[in-house]
């Protein structure tokens, strides 16, 4: 009996290897064209400051190089039949046109088209061929078939003309495979805080999420780790806490539970960076629960670090310079703060299209869009039999607990195979 | 025939009423006999006898500031001569004396009257009613005296022939101390405190002032002309006076007599609270402010020029 | 303390067009809003301030139609207890109308009577002062101020210039009142419906004993006053106008 | 709209529910220049400390913009909060005098403006266009509500001239209400007067009935944000208690939305207009944008007038700055001090090189235009209504 793991991040990659070290085949589905997930845009950990790289690399390694992981990347769940012990599960596997593998990148510097670059928040450009990102598994370049010329109206092929290896025919084929059970890990989309205009994320180059810092820095990211904002190192960062978290008007009323503290390890970092700049964060309350957590807050208060209770109000550019408006609860003061850049620290809100997949896969959502556990003391089952959720699918989480919900969801899909397989 | 005229003073100083009341007096073609009451007159008398047939002077200290004891004297004095008329301002005292002695006197009574004549023997009066939009003639009930309170400022004194009256000392007719209303003190406005609602004229100054540091100006043509400074909206915007000061439907409603707008363009919202003012002079440069289709007089020019010549023919008329 | 405050209804005419009837008897009132006087309105509050501070009742009074009693609804919504209105027709003249309150006054239990200090119609100012007289109690016209003592009150009376004259005054006694005494609060409409439950009495000149007396002052004509002209322009150099000016303030009295 | 007894704000306004997040306050038109707190005074509201609220002078500095309403993440409505807090101390009787009067004028005048009924309609007399008058019978298929401001305010009355020259030339089908025309009831529902507002919406549902008007095109963003948004709520509940209300649905429209239909309708083109040479920048009214989100007629509208170049405040739609006509400020003292939004917005629009700048809200005309002199750029720039442009450029 084999097992299915939709997602290719930290609860995804743990399931998969928890399931494939109890002796399971299992198949790993990843929609993009690398596993890795949303920690692989992230530099740090918190509190304890570890670099992401070293944990989330040998991991996706391991994954790629297990003998019973099927890894099936740039692909997705089209349908499932069938009952637990016994699911009949469609996917489609689009082409890369690209083989996997180290390769000499020539490709990249012919190709003609530059996009924004997800990877980095669209903060740069890459190609329509392309590597995902430095430590990218499977390794290698990959061709966005939405953007490359070829695609588009065949007047392009300049890659081709510098590598024997691309292959603009490869077809998308779909699979379909049988499966004892399906863990689905297929993480969140960060709030597009657009739908707070007030505080004019789509205005000013200022205002930035914290993905966007996160890849600023980032010394593989688009500025090589220096803190750039208009061609200017900021002298005055204000973090902005629950921008679509506790906001019943954006449909969010819960707390996404990772900003606080993901602020506040930016925050530190930052302060690593700009020594003299002034720093501060807008909160509503602050939620610092984890493991050695409230300690690191206090220590980031500590680097003058400076925490205003009240939520980020408005923002508007008084000739050119952004101004921040917001109350100082505790004062019972509203002010105004000349900010450089202004850091949104968006929410977690379920992937777009989780109800799709809810439906494709019988499972539920909830008034959000996350998906629905059995009840909060079966945290990783769902209402139906063999499909189990890990991490931010089921509701916000951070990494940490995102891996242990994958190897829980791991172990109750390894239990289950093995009931059936006797 | 006589017409009894009183001679309000107050606090050593003889009213300006008093003469008006003459002037108004003198159009009944009778003698005019002014009535004089209270302790330390000074020469009242002899300024009142300037211009009155003849003056009759009551020195009782327990008259002084004693509305009800001015009534019930002014009654015995009149139930002893039966004058045609008396005739008072109708200033606050008069608002408090005449009505009564109108009832012990079983007299007719016109107040707050603005012009009077004798037609076939009987008084008629002109008043203006309904806040000065109609004006109505009225004809007094036959009667031994008929009381009149004449609206101050209406008779010019400015005319008065002068003849040196006669000035009588007439035993106070009061019987004992009034018990049931005694005078206590009068009380200054609070200094400091300015309440533009209160005050008689105002020096209402609006943008024109240009500068913080002509609001002085201001301040001096109202010390001159005994009013406050008021504004309009901006001159509060602009912090140059505090908020009380402010006229209009955000400010306060104003009811003065005289109204100077210097500067003030009369945006609706100011007008809403000062067009009660009796009397409204625009002060601006230009012709086409809205001020000037509420103001009753203007002078289109610059403030800054027209504000200082008042206050220093102000204080020449007053010398 | 018990007040009985007498009111009146007027109609609004400071901005609005004014015009007088065929007869010259009267102005045209059919375009004309009417509210209580505006005097009144200040007495009524005064009146329920001073309940307010010690026991009593505030009964106000009116003489009119049945077109009057919204200002007694008014009154009742603000605070006063009772509310009597004598049915009959707008008396003649001040002292009729006097001599109407007199008679259903003086069987009233009261320690004050307030009055507005003059009415926003004709401006007599005579009403209350003469109400005192005939009922033979002292009175204070132009009050700006009431403290109650013990069975006498400190009053202050509003002179020219903004001074103020401090009067002792036994009760009972008959104050007419002056605006600014106070700030009259507003009257709710909703406050308005829920006073309807309030007492309020309706007697003819029989029930209270009204006789009839003469007039005082008989009416001639009521005409417009020639029309003003709309901001007379004094001309001449700063100097020159200023100097007219000057004089015409000293004329009219402004100093 | 609630009524707010003793005690009850809880009941009325889920003021439990409030956070304190600030974002109220923080986003407020006036907290940075006045005393106002809307979270504060939520905290009030939970603590039913609304014996005290006479303290609380700033509440009348509410101009009413609703972007605390907008933005509240838990969904409350502080605004209304302050309507009902409001609503208390009217029902108390202790509310500014400026206040006092203007809600005493809307009982006898019909208008907040202390201006009799009999000149309501005195604007129309210098007007060579002929317009009917639905309450003398006339028939129309538009009422035109012209509003208080619009009828008394001289600077404000030229707006409303405007509009009928405009829409005459386009051919609309309107008429006037003249004398008869009420109070819409926004100003005294948001100074706290509900027993008034109903009294307006019941007398003004039943003339409309009376004169079989059921289409409206308004001047002021307020009566329409009342029209729309509050009278069929207050008709529901005035139903309820039995008042006489008829079943009309009334079809209410901003006049940027009529004009924005005849340009989709070829009615109204740049082709029928002169040049209009100017640097035109478009100021939202609150009532237009933050609380009903109607940002692009007006643009549309002045963006086909020919040699208008259209620019953009930095602070617009959404973000757009207040300026402070609202909620009873034109009558409240207020307790600010500082510059005014509408100096901040001139003074904006002068650095943008703005020669006009375009309003569509009678209270936005009112205040830009003193900002205007008062910042002192009488020479080179004017305020005007987008109805005074049109009139201005058409053909």
């Amino acid at each position: 009996m084999k097992g299915l793991v939709i997602g290719g991040g930290v609860a995804g990659l743990r399931a998969a290897l928890d399931i494939a070290n109890a002796g399971f085949d299992v198949y790993l589905v990843e929609r993009d064209f690398s596993i890795g997930g949303r920690s692989a845009q992230i530099v740090k950990s918190y509190p304890d400051l570890i670099n992401i790289k070293d944990v989330l690399k040998p991991l996706m390694e391991e994954v790629y190089n297990h003998g019973r992981i099927t890894l099936l990347t740039n692909s997705e769940v089209l349908g499932l039949e069938g009952e637990t012990g016994n699911f009949k599960v469609k996917i489609e596997k689009k082409p890369r046109y690209v083989p996997e593998g180290k390769s000499c990148e020539k490709c990249i510097e012919v190709c003609p088209v530059e996009v924004p670059n997800e990877f980095n928040e669209r903060l740069d450009k890459r190609k329509a061929i392309f590597v995902p990102f430095s430590y990218a598994v499977p390794d290698g370049c990959v061709i966005d078939e939405t953007n490359c010329l070829h695609f588009k109206d065949g007047s392009c092929s300049r890659c081709k003309e510098v590598c024997d290896g691309i292959n603009f025919d490869q077809k998308a084929e779909t699979i379909e495979i049988d499966v004892g059970s399906v863990v689905v890990a297929t993480g969140f989309d960060p709030f597009d805080p657009n739908l707070r205009p007030e505080l004019a994320y789509d205005k000013y180059d200022g205002v930035i999420t914290s993905l966007e810092l996160e890849r600023i820095l980032d010394e593989d990211g688009p500025t090589g780790g220096k803190i750039i904002i208009n061609g200017e190192e900021p002298k005055s960062v204000v973090f902005a806490h629950c921008i679509g978290s506790r906001d019943k008007k954006v449909g969010n009323p819960y707390c996404s539970r990772i900003c606080c503290m993901y602020t506040a390890k930016e925050a530190y970092m930052l302060r690593e960076k700009l020594p003299n700049a002034e720093i501060s964060v807008c909160y509503i309350d602050m939620r610092a629960f984890g493991k050695g957590c409230e300690q690191f807050y206090e220590e980031v208060q500590k680097k003058q670090v400076l925490y205003r209770r009240g939520v980020a109000a408005e923002v508007y550019s008084n000739g050119g310079n952004l101004v921040l408006r917001a109350e100082d609860t505790l004062l019972s003061e509203p002010y105004e703060s000349a900010a450089d850049m202004i850091v949104l620290a968006v929410g977690v809100e379920p992937r777009e299209d989780s109800s799709e997949l809810a439906e494709t896969l019988g499972i539920k959502v909830d008034e959000c869009g996350f998906f629905v556990e059995k009840n909060l003391y079966d945290p990783v089952e769902t209402e139906k039999e063999g499909i189990f959720l890990a991490g931010c699918c089921q509701g916000p989480k951070e990494i940490a607990d995102s891996i242990m919900q994958g190897g829980a969801a791991a172990a109750k899909a390894i239990g289950l195979m093995g009931r059936h397989s006797n | 025939m006589t017409v009894y005229v009183l001679a309000e003073h107050r606090r050593g100083e003889l009213m300006d009423v008093t003469f008006e009341s003459i002037s108004a007096a003198r159009r009944l073609n009778d003698e005019v006999v002014a009535i004089l009451l209270g302790k330390d007159l000074g020469d009242h008398a002899e300024k009142v006898a300037k211009y009155a047939d003849k003056v009759l002077v009551v020195e009782d200290e327990r008259i002084e500031n004693n509305t009800e004891a001015y009534t019930q004297v002014i009654g015995e004095l009149i139930k002893k001569d039966k004058p045609k008329v008396f005739l008072m301002g109708n200033t606050s005292m008069g608002m408090d004396i005449a009505p009564a002695l109108a009832i012990d006197l079983d007299s007719p009574i016109a107040t707050d009257v603005v012009g009077i004549s004798e037609e076939g023997g009987r008084i008629k009066v002109m008043r203006s009613v309904y806040n000065g939009k109609v004006l109505s003639d009225l004809v007094l009930g036959e009667a031994e005296t008929s009381v009149i309170a004449i609206r101050s400022g209406e008779f010019s004194a400015a005319d008065l022939e002068e003849k040196n009256g006669e000035i009588t000392k007439v035993d106070s007719p009061l019987k004992e101390a009034i018990e049931n209303k005694k005078f206590l003190e009068f009380v200054e406005p609070v200094a400091g405190a300015v309440d533009i609602t209160q005050a008689d004229v105002l020096i209402s100054v609006g943008r024109g002032i240009k500068d913080k540091d002509n609001l002085p100006m201001a301040e001096e043509l109202a010390d001159a002309v005994g009013g406050v400074v008021s504004c309009s909206r901006p001159v509060v915007d602009y912090d140059w006076l505090p908020k009380d000061r402010q006229v209009g439907t955000s400010g306060k409603t104003v009811k003065p007599k005289f109204y100077l707008a210097f500067g003030i363009s009369g945006a609706f919202q100011h007008v809403a609270g000062m067009k009660g003012a009796t009397m409204i002079v625009a002060i601006n440069k230009d012709i086409k402010a809205p001020i000037f289709s509420v103001a009753q007089y203007g002078i289109v020019d610059d403030l800054l020029k027209v504000m200082p010549a008042l206050t220093e023919k102000i204080k020449e008329l007053k010398s | 303390m018990d007040v009985i405050v007498c009111v009146k209804k007027v109609p609004d005419t400071a901005e609005a067009d004014v015009s007088v009837g065929a007869g010259g008897r009267e102005i045209n009132k059919e375009r004309l809003t009417f509210a209580i006087n505006e005097w009144d309105n200040y007495a009524v509050e005064e009146a329920i301030r001073l309940k307010e501070e010690d026991e009593g009742t505030v009964t106000v009074v009116t003489v009119g139609g049945k077109d009057k009693e919204d200002i007694l609804r008014r009154s009742l919504a603000m605070g006063a207890d009772k509310a009597i209105r004598l049915d009959m027709e707008d008396p003649e003249d001040s002292f009729v109308l006097a001599n109407v309150l007199y008679t259903l006054i003086k069987d009233q239990k009261f320690d004050l009577v307030l009055f507005g200090a003059q009415s926003g119609d004709f401006n007599s100012g005579v009403t209350g002062v003469m109400v005192a007289r005939m009922l033979g109690i002292s009175h204070a016209a132009m009050v700006n101020g009431i403290e109650v003592l013990d069975g006498r009150t400190k009053t202050s009376r509003e002179l020219e210039g903004g001074l103020n004259e401090i009067y002792e005054i036994k009760l009972p006694a008959l104050f007419t009142i002056q605006t600014g005494i106070n700030e009259p609060r507003y009257v709710s409409i909703s406050g308005i419906r829920k006073a309807r439950k309030k007492e309020l009495k309706v007697m003819t000149p029989a029930d209270v004993g009204v006789t009839e007396v003469k007039p005082m002052l008989s009416l001639e004509k009521m005409y417009l006053p020639p029309p003003g002209k709309i901001a007379e322009i004094i001309g001449g150099s700063p100097e020159e106008a200023a100097a007219k000016l000057a004089s015409l303030l000293k004329e009219k009295g402004a100093f | 709209m609630m009524e707010v007894e003793e005690g009850n704000f809880d009941e009325a306004y889920d003021v439990y529910a409030c956070m304190q997040c600030g974002k109220c306050t923080g986003s407020c038109a006036v907290s940075l220049r006045s005393d106002l707190n809307i979270r504060e005074l939520m905290r009030i509201a939970i603590l039913n400390e609304n014996g005290e609220l006479e303290k609380h002078e700033e509440i009348w500095d509410c101009t009413s913009c609703g972007i605390c309403t907008v933005r509240c993440p838990r969904d409350l409505k502080p605004a209304e909060v302050i309507v009902g807090m409001r609503s208390s101390l009217v029902e108390g009787g202790t509310i500014p005098i400026t206040v006092r009067d203007a809600l005493e004028s809307v009982g006898t005048n019909n208008n907040p403006w202390g201006r009799p009924k009999s000149k309501r309609a005195e604007w129309l007399e210098d007007l060579d266009v002929k317009v009917k008058n639905i309450s003398e019978g006339e028939d129309a298929e538009y009422l035109l509500y012209i509003g208080c401001t619009a009828s008394y305010d001289p600077r404000i009355q030229s707006v409303s001239r405007a509009a009928i020259n405009v829409l005459t030339k386009l051919g609309v089908d309107f008429g006037i209400l003249g004398e008869e025309e009420p109070c819409c009831g926004s100003e005294p529902r948001m100074m706290g007067e509900t027993g008034l507002f109903e009294m307006l919406v019941e007398d003004n549902l039943n003339l409309f009935d009376e004169f079989s008007i059921s289409k409206i095109i308004t001047l002021s963003p307020h009566a329409y944000n009342t029209f729309v948004n509050d009278y069929p709520e207050c008709a529901k509940r005035l139903k309820e208690d039995d008042a006489e209300i008829p079943d009309i649905e009334l079809e209410v429209k901003h006049y940027t939305q009529i004009l924005e239909e005849l340009i989709d309708d070829g009615r109204l083109d740049g082709e029928m207009m002169n040049e209009f040479s100017e640097t035109v920048i478009y100021h939202d009214p609150c009532y237009l944008g933050k609380r009903n989100n109607i940002f692009e007629p007006p643009r549309k509208i002045l963006n086909i007038i020919p040699g208008a170049r259209c620019i953009e405040f930095d602070r617009r739609e959404d973000r757009s700055l207040c300026c402070e006509g609202g909620g009873g400020r034109m009558w409240a003292e207020g307790t600010g001090t500082g510059e005014r939004n509408s100096i901040i917005r001139v003074n904006d629009a002068n650095r943008d090189e703005a020669t006009v700048i375009a309003v569509a809200c009678p209270f936005c005309l009112s205040t830009l235009e003193d900002a205007r002199a008062t910042a002192g750029y009488e020479e080179t720039m004017r305020v005007m209504d987008i109805f005074e442009i049109l009139d201005e450029v058409l053909k």
